[in-house]
């Protein structure tokens, strides 16, 4: 499931929607980001999220189709909002449902990384110096590279993809 | 064809959206940056530095060579700063 | 904070006070672990959960206090339930707080790895077979052994403890 | 001393808590475990194969060369299953 929305969202529910029905759901696995109150040196009044609505809901679908694609996934949802929003207000959340924790977990992280670097939203600051475009982050970029597939060399999709040891747990 | 801007493109070029006839000799992305680039100093500008331009045609990531139509919605954005 | 309890807990109530008055915090990370409805091919009416009450809170208070040591956290909370538990019910959550997404998500599972392995709780099972206690999983020990440290290597021990590339975001 | 039993372990020993006075001879955990199983089948059996076996020392993990005294709480328990 993924909503594009200005509205504020309720994590507890949106959870709960995930495992209820689905016995077989041992771990759900959440990401929450929040806006934080600080840029630098310099306090934010508000961030402005503004995004490209028709290609938006397309790509936060095709990541999800992915992300079960290549993990056990139960349920899924995905929810970024935009528009104005204040320090300590929700901008988003990832939630993945699986009989396998670590499944959970690195699908988790796997759509925020997605969403960090493809997701089309861009945010504005403003500070009492003024307002400002942030910049993206060449870490971002880094970080999804971790889960570039190596099927080529006959590597499972996921914990090869991390790097963890073969040992690693399901 | 349609083309939307998003960020500070779409403030460099003060459009955000716009529906322009391209002229024979522009079919590929990198055409039409170059030929928007000479209509106007402030597209110009907005194009000065690729490195930080994001392109999709018809709402998907696309590169500077993606060939274009005459129905295509050709979207340039800076790099993403969501999540 | 730890909590062991009898109790279920709301889980967005929880994830909020890890955020409340902390402006710095950037992103949340959570797991939540539920009884599943299966065990193998048996259906399972409920599970019990045992555990040595003296020790546990001690435990979980090293375990915080190791993640919180290891990962820039502003935040983190551990809820651990024990008594009977039906499919569905919620066990286990785990949250924490930081500016930095990957400290959250690293810090969250290292302490569900953990409590796998280290937590003194010991699961029953009930199903229409009768009643049998859960075996400790190998995986789960393999699990934990990623987090080993490597500071004789002279490694900063988040990252690569995991295993990720060295350009990975923090 | 104190002794505590949990989940198959407390049903084999048939016990959950026991305070017993170690004698002379019996100073480390390997010791109590031989102590024990000497006493009674039921131990005999809890403790049969080690390798199953934890043992905390006033609620910190310890292994079988862990040196007792008389204050002290042991607890004997499976690897565990929580989470």
């Amino acid at each position: 499931m993924i909503r594009v929305q200005r509205e504020d969202f309720d994590v507890g529910a949106e959870l709960d929607r995930l495992s209820a029905d689905r016995g077989s759901v041992g771990g759900l696995c959440a990401f929450v980001g929040l806006v934080r109150d600080m840029s630098g040196r310099r306090a934010i009044s508000a961030i402005e999220l503004e995004h490209y609505p028709s290609m938006t809901e397309r790509a936060l679908e095709q990541i999800e189709a992915e992300a079960t694609e290549r993990w056990p996934l139960d349920a899924s949802i995905v929810i970024h909002r935009f528009g104005r929003l204040e320090p300590g207000e929700r901008i988003v959340l990832v939630g993945t449902a699986s009989a396998h924790r670590q499944a959970a977990f690195e699908a988790c992280e796997f759509i925020v990384d997605w969403l960090k670097t493809k997701a089309p939203f861009w945010k504005r600051e403003h500070t009492d110096a003024g307002t400002r475009w942030v910049d993206a982050r060449a870490s971002d970029s880094a970080a999804l590279a971790r889960w570039d597939r190596e099927d080529a060399a006959g590597h499972g999709p996921s914990v090869r993809a991390r790097g963890a040891p073969k040992k690693a747990a399901e | 064809m349609k083309i939307v801007y998003f960020a500070w493109l779409r403030e460099k070029t003060g459009v955000s959206e716009e529906t322009v006839s391209l002229p024979d000799s522009v079919n590929d992305v990198r055409g039409l940056i170059e030929w928007l680039g000479a209509k106007d100093p402030g597209y110009a500008d907005a194009f000065d530095d690729l490195a930080v331009v994001r392109v999709a045609v018809n709402q998907e990531y696309a590169n500077l060579d993606a060939q274009l139509g005459p129905g295509d919605e050709v979207a340039f954005f800076p790099p993403v700063t969501g999540g």
